[in-house]
């Protein structure tokens, strides 16, 4: 089960406001899709407006990334730069 | 990735990376050949020009171009009307996610004109000062409506709106009327009351920033040629040429395929050639006139119509244990987002304590639309206004408690394994090793007279990586080409060549880096984030080390030994089978027999790159101040920074030095200053105030290298960070030489002398 | 679109006669760091510019009985580059050469400066102190006129219609007598002055001041002659008092607007400071020459 | 509109151009005789990307009109090398990284150049304060007045 935090509050509207879910995933792409699954547009927002980190390592677009059983993932908002 | 991953442990014995070659791309820089935005021209090209709304917030009532286009000489005239009325939408290409609507209607007022400078109507001509005259001759009615700039006007209940369809995101119950107020994050860890009853110690206090430019010394310049059949051309200086390529296809309702932009010299970004502004605009024109169309701003349009950063208000309250543990952190940030939602309040947020472990803290970011220039990106976006009311407050706290405010940081550090304010867990930080870097630098113990003062101050960034396509292809004399899509801005094509030369084992003059158009190269994000060197690199890495693997099939073919049998050592292919003697093959020979060994020698690798590692800053700021006149002079600026490991040093120091100045101007002069109908009054370099060469001393780069496991030469993203402690470290400079704490910027002279007569 | 056109021409009332015949719509060319900035920002639409740098006797130093006549439009890095000159009037050649950058420099001259008639003009308060004069060349003829007679407000001089200044006069430098300026600007270079102050002294062998001219700069409408400032130097040596007479007279005699550069209590605390600065340098350069 | 025709000389070559009178030597520069080597940063004088040698001096070509160049010499920074040569400040300026992005180099090598012609030996202060007038907005100076006085240096060795 990896643990998943996502304490942006945008993505509050789509739990409604849970913000720590534990889910059964092999990659960013299932976990993704579950999470949609249990929240009908988070996944889209997600896909849209959140990186991904994976046990501390900022992932963007990264669907094939791995998620290990006790991964700690975290969305937080997409990042630019200068 | 593990086999580089082992070569970035054994990078002991690298030839090229970490050495200070002269930049490929040198000397046409300093005999002015090399070509920017408005050094291209065309046969037969026209020239375009913007009318531009003398109001900071009007509605259009009609716009007349009839005379204007009876002009002789007047190719064409646009209007929104010449635009596809977009629905809004986000899109990801530049900076984040941006909504194509907004973008448009910033390229081209729709109905509505929101801040002074904003774009009505364009046109084209065979001359500049026909053009000039054909932009007196349209006629423009405005309703001119009450404007609000300053952010907290902009959140007031009763606050002129700009948008009536605009409602605030992320509250807990959606709001039933609009707002300025475009989105409130919030980021939130442990009990902040209980973490508040803990302190022995708490502070607080209310710090501001005004709006400040990027300052890139070239003006936006574009040629865009719309050919009869739909083909289009566009010559344009920005930060991503694949960026103006999906921008101007989205405004016009073009095919990306049908755009071709060739990126041309930049002078100078640092995040404001990350959007789109003239290029679509230039395109319509073209379209219409069938000609090519040239389009430059003048410096007073790049002030008024392009994007600063956030003028901003930072509230900040700490709480800490009387040893200087911090035990709870609150924080409001607001942040102007000009005239369309999207300030970097919420990179903001994140940075904000990313510095230091807190147990309890809540962040609380307000993006907030006002009447002037959409914000752009500016070098580490949102994360120096958070800095700067950080880092005076942990500065105050310092005071209060009696300790040293770099052994206050010391003892509240983030350090690898401790979550970050932002989520994540931090791993292969190099923190702690900056700061004790600067703490033993002579620097921090050297003796100051009086009137002088020494402040330190940190900075964090995320860096990031990305998409990112990188060929590197072989001739038949064994030289090497890397080709890229990313426009270097400060060396980046140094930096490409010698990571391909590293791997290669050729030396740099045998590698020679372009930056193709989009037509040539697969698609790469643009060069922002600090990313280009860590996420084009690794694909010129990869590219070479693919490359490595085939010459070294060649030469198992050539030796008939099984491809095991052959390692690669400083460019040349070595037989391992002790049974066999062969001569060594050099990758000129290679190339001299690539065609019977296979074709022609080349590698393209388009990847995803991961695990930019965050950089960590801390500077050291020594000032004096003339309490008579209020005039601040900086004296002597130290800068420590993990920067991974140092490609091109010399060009790594250079990035904290250059962001050091910016720094240092947003701390001192630099402000966009608005009259009472909200026109700015400074849109030029003799009243926006940058530092010129006799404001600064040298700026003295300390390099920590605490390498990036994800990189294979261990890089870290290096230009965003400095920009991030300069505008603390010099008020925390300045609190010390005179006693007072000023807590808005910009620290200029009347508001000194203001102070110090205050007291 | 206006025709514009421009004239170069040799002789003074050549100029004159195009001046006038140009009327309000024409414009003279000295160094151009100002005309030409108008020129791009459209704040100015001339239909004639008459460049005067070809005219005899606008581009020039010479030493005239003890004193020295500059061509107005001598650009500050000849002025500055004139030994005579620099000795005798420390304080008019170091206002000049803080206008603007090395490049401005090599343009930048005292007639244009003067004629642009902004307050915040760096060389004007010196040559007020220093009681510099000026060859005024109209259709009409010559005449000479007091420098601080030539700007009336913001941008206006009491110039009519073809008249243009051709010469400006330093007096004789008297024994044991010196000048200073000063201003103020937020950064160390390029920037307009917040506040200026140009201070013209002459001492008796004892060292007490028997003359003082006093000139503010940025301060009010035009540059100003401060003589209750000047009053409270006179007949002291440089003690603490008379520091602070004058600094409390200068800050009286403002009149400043508050904007963009500074507000408009700063430049009156300003003015006072910079007035006392300038007049420590102008007493020690006196001094040394006594 | 009338057009005014110039004679100059620029970079020891004779000159002939035509010119509207409200067109500033820079415009002249760049798109009568094709030398872009000179940069527009501001237009008012204020970033020296422009500036040129006229006369011996240095200038904002902006802030000069075409017309007035009538008869002048001229050296701008496509001038600066002999041939493929590059002057010593030039090859200073790659060796010290003295530039990120580009766009102020040319300015700033002229001026430079002025400086060394006018002051074989500046101090670093003279030579912050003779190029102030030349804004960078990429190297914060640092790298820049290292490799001004370097090239100061090398040039008086070679005059010994």
């Amino acid at each position: 089960m990896a643990h998943v935090v996502a304490a942006c509050s945008t993505c509050r509207p789509f739990t409604g406001g849970t913000t720590q879910f534990e889910v059964e995933a092999p990659n960013v792409r299932r976990l993704i899709a579950e999470l949609d699954r249990r929240y009908p547009g988070f996944g889209d927002h997600i896909t849209r407006r959140m990186a991904i980190a994976i046990d501390g390592e900022i992932h963007q677009d990264a669907d094939a990334a791995p998620l290990a059983p006790d991964s700690e993932v975290y969305l937080i908002p997409r990042i630019g730069g200068g | 990735m593990s086999d580089f991953l082992d070569r970035s442990e054994a990078t002991l014995d690298l030839k090229v990376v970490g050495t200070r070659p002269v930049r490929p791309d040198g000397a046409d820089k300093v005999t002015g050949r090399a070509t920017f935005g408005a050094d291209f021209a065309m046969p037969g090209m026209l020239v375009g020009k913007i009318k531009r709304s003398p109001h900071a917030h009007a509605a259009i009532v009609s716009i007349d171009t009839r005379k204007a286009r009876a002009l002789a000489g007047v190719k064409a005239v646009v209007t929104a009307a010449d635009f596809p009325d977009l629905a809004s939408e986000a899109y990801e290409a530049g900076e984040g996610a941006a909504n194509l609507r907004d973008l448009s209607l910033n390229c081209m007022a729709r109905g509505k004109a929101l801040y002074d400078g904003h774009a009505v109507a364009a046109v084209a001509a065979t001359s500049s000062v026909i053009a000039d005259a054909a932009l007196d001759m349209i006629e423009v009615t405005y309703e001119v409506l009450a404007h609000v700039i300053d952010v907290e006007d902009a959140m007031a209940p009763d606050a002129p709106l700009l948008h009536a369809h605009l409602f605030t995101e992320g509250l807990e119950a959606k709001p039933d009327k609009p707002s300025n107020i475009a989105q409130r994050n919030r980021l939130t860890r442990g009990d902040l009351e209980a973490g508040f009853a803990m302190a022995d110690v708490v502070l607080e206090a209310r710090y501001t920033t005004a709006a400040v430019h990027q300052g890139y010394i070239e003006p936006h310049a574009c040629v865009a040629a719309f050919g009869a059949d739909g083909q289009c051309q566009v010559w344009s200086s920005s930060q991503g040429q694949f960026m103006v390529r999906t921008y101007c296809a989205k405004l016009l309702g073009l095919e990306s395929s049908d755009i071709r932009v060739t990126p041309a010299e930049i002078g100078g970004g640092f995040g404001g050639k990350t959007t789109v502004y003239l290029e679509p605009v230039a395109l319509a024109l073209s379209r219409l006139a069938g000609a090519p169309v040239k389009m430059v701003m003048s410096r007073e349009e790049v002030f008024r119509a392009t994007g600063p950063t956030s003028g901003a208000v930072i509230e900040v309250k700490l709480g800490a244990r009387a040893d200087g543990t911090l035990v709870a952190a609150d924080v409001v940030l607001k942040y102007q987002a000009g005239a369309f939602p999207g300030s970097p309040v919420g990179a903001g947020s994140m940075t904000a304590l990313a510095c230091y472990d807190v147990p309890n803290f809540r962040v609380t970011g307000f993006d907030v639309v006002t009447n002037s220039p959409k914000v752009a990106a500016y070098r580490a976006p949102g994360a120096p206004i958070a800095a700067f009311g950080i880092e005076s407050a942990i500065d105050e706290l310092a005071l209060k408690l009696g300790m040293d405010p770099l052994a206050l940081r010391m003892k509240n550090a983030v350090r690898d394994g401790v979550k970050a304010a932002y989520g994540p867990t931090f791993r292969n930080i190099g923190y702690v090793e900056t700061l004790e870097a600067i703490q033993n630098h002579p620097h921090y113990t050297a003796p100051l007279e009086p009137g002088q003062g020494r402040g330190v101050a940190v900075g964090f960034w995320f860096n990031i990586g990305g998409e990112s396509t990188a060929a590197v292809n072989v001739g038949e004399d064994g030289t090497a080409v890397v080709v890229t899509g990313n426009p270097d801005i400060g060396g980046s094509r140094a930096a490409m060549a010698m990571m391909a030369a590293e791997v290669l084992g050729l030396p740099i003059e045998k590698v020679r880096p372009i930056v193709a158009d989009t037509a040539a190269i697969g698609f790469s994000m643009l060069t922002g984030g600090s990313r280009t060197t860590f996420a084009t690199g690794m694909a010129v890495t990869q590219a070479a080390q693919k490359i490595v693997v085939d010459l070294k099939r060649r030469a198992a073919q050539i030796w008939e030994v099984g491809a095991d049998q052959v390692d690669w050592i400083d460019g040349a292919a070595v037989c391992l089978d002790a049974s066999k003697t062969h001569p060594d093959l050099t990758l000129a020979a290679l190339a001299a027999r690539s065609a019977r060994t296979g074709g022609p020698i080349g590698a393209q690798v388009s990847l995803t790159a991961q695990g930019a590692g965050p950089g960590f800053a801390a500077h050291i700021c020594d000032v004096e101040v003339d309490r008579e006149t209020g005039h601040v002079t900086i004296l002597r600026y130290t800068a420590a920074q993990d920067v991974g490991r140092a490609i091109h040093p010399a060009y790594v120091e250079g990035q904290i030095q250059g962001g050091v100045a910016q720094g240092i101007g947003w701390a001192l002069n630099e402000e966009y200053i608005f009259d009472r109908d909200g026109r700015m009054e400074n849109a030029g370099f003799l009243d926006y105030r940058m530092p010129v060469a006799s404001d600064l001393p040298m700026i003295e780069p300390i390099l920590i290298e605490v390498a990036n496991p994800r990189h294979p030469f261990g890089a870290k993203g290096v230009g965003e960070a400095p920009i991030v402690p300069p505008l603390a470290a010099v008020a925390n400079a300045v609190r010390a030489a005179i006693g007072v704490r000023m807590t808005g910027l910009p620290l200029s002279p009347p508001k000194i002398r203001a102070a110090i007569d205050a007291r | 679109m206006s025709e514009l056109s421009y004239l170069a021409p040799t002789a003074a009332e050549e100029a004159a006669a195009a001046l006038a015949a140009g009327g309000n719509l024409a414009r003279a060319l000295s160094g151009g760091t100002d005309l030409l900035v108008q020129l791009r920002a459209g704040r100015v639409k001339p239909g004639l510019i008459v460049d005067l740098k070809r005219v005899a006797g606008a581009i020039g130093i010479r030493e005239e009985n003890g004193g020295f006549v500059i061509g107005a439009a001598t650009p500050g890095v000849m002025v500055g580059e004139h030994r005579g000159l620099a000795r005798a009037w420390p304080g008019v050649v170091e206002a000049l050469e803080l206008i603007g950058s090395t490049q401005i420099q090599s343009r930048a001259s005292l007639g244009g400066n003067l004629c642009n008639a902004s307050p915040a003009a760096d060389s004007v308060p010196a040559m007020v102190a220093a009681r510099a004069t000026c060859v005024i060349v109209g259709p009409s003829g010559r005449r000479t006129m007091a420098v601080e007679a030539i700007g009336v407000a913001p941008g206006r001089t009491c110039l009519t219609a073809g008249e243009f200044v051709l010469e400006i006069a330093l007096p004789t430098r008297a024994a044991r007598s010196a000048d200073a300026y000063l201003r103020s600007i937020p950064r160390t270079e390029m920037d307009i002055a917040v506040a200026g102050a140009g201070v013209n002294l002459t001492l008796d062998p004892e060292g007490v001041i028997v003359d003082a001219r006093v000139a503010l700069g940025a301060v009010g409408p035009t540059v100003m002659l401060a003589r209750d400032a000047a009053a409270a130097l006179e007949g002291a040596r440089l003690d603490e008092g008379a520091l602070a007479r004058l600094d409390e007279a200068a800050r009286a005699a403002c009149i400043p607007i508050g904007d963009k550069r500074g507000t408009a209590e700063f430049r009156t605390r300003i003015a006072g400071v910079l007035a006392r600065r300038a007049t420590v340098i102008a007493y020690a350069r006196a001094k040394e020459r006594g | 509109m009338t057009r005014t025709h110039i004679s100059a000389t620029v970079n020891g070559d004779p000159v002939e151009f035509l010119s509207d009178a409200g067109a500033t030597l820079l415009d002249a520069l760049r798109d009568e005789l094709g030398l872009t080597g000179s940069k527009e940063g501001c237009g008012s004088g204020d970033c020296g990307a422009c500036s040129v040698i006229v006369d011996g001096r240095l200038v904002c070509s902006c802030l000069m009109l075409a017309a007035e160049a009538e008869g002048r010499r001229i050296e701008t920074i496509e001038g600066m090398a002999d041939g493929s040569v590059l002057h010593p400040l030039q090859r200073k300026f790659l060796e010290h990284a003295a530039l990120q992005c580009g766009f102020c180099t040319p300015g700033l090598l002229v001026a430079a150049k002025a400086l060394l012609d006018a002051n074989p030996d500046p101090t670093e202060s003279e030579t912050r304060y003779w190029l102030a007038g030349n804004l960078c907005r990429c190297t914060g100076y640092d790298k820049v007045i290292r490799a001004v006085m370097d090239a100061a240096a090398e040039l008086r060795q070679v005059r010994v």
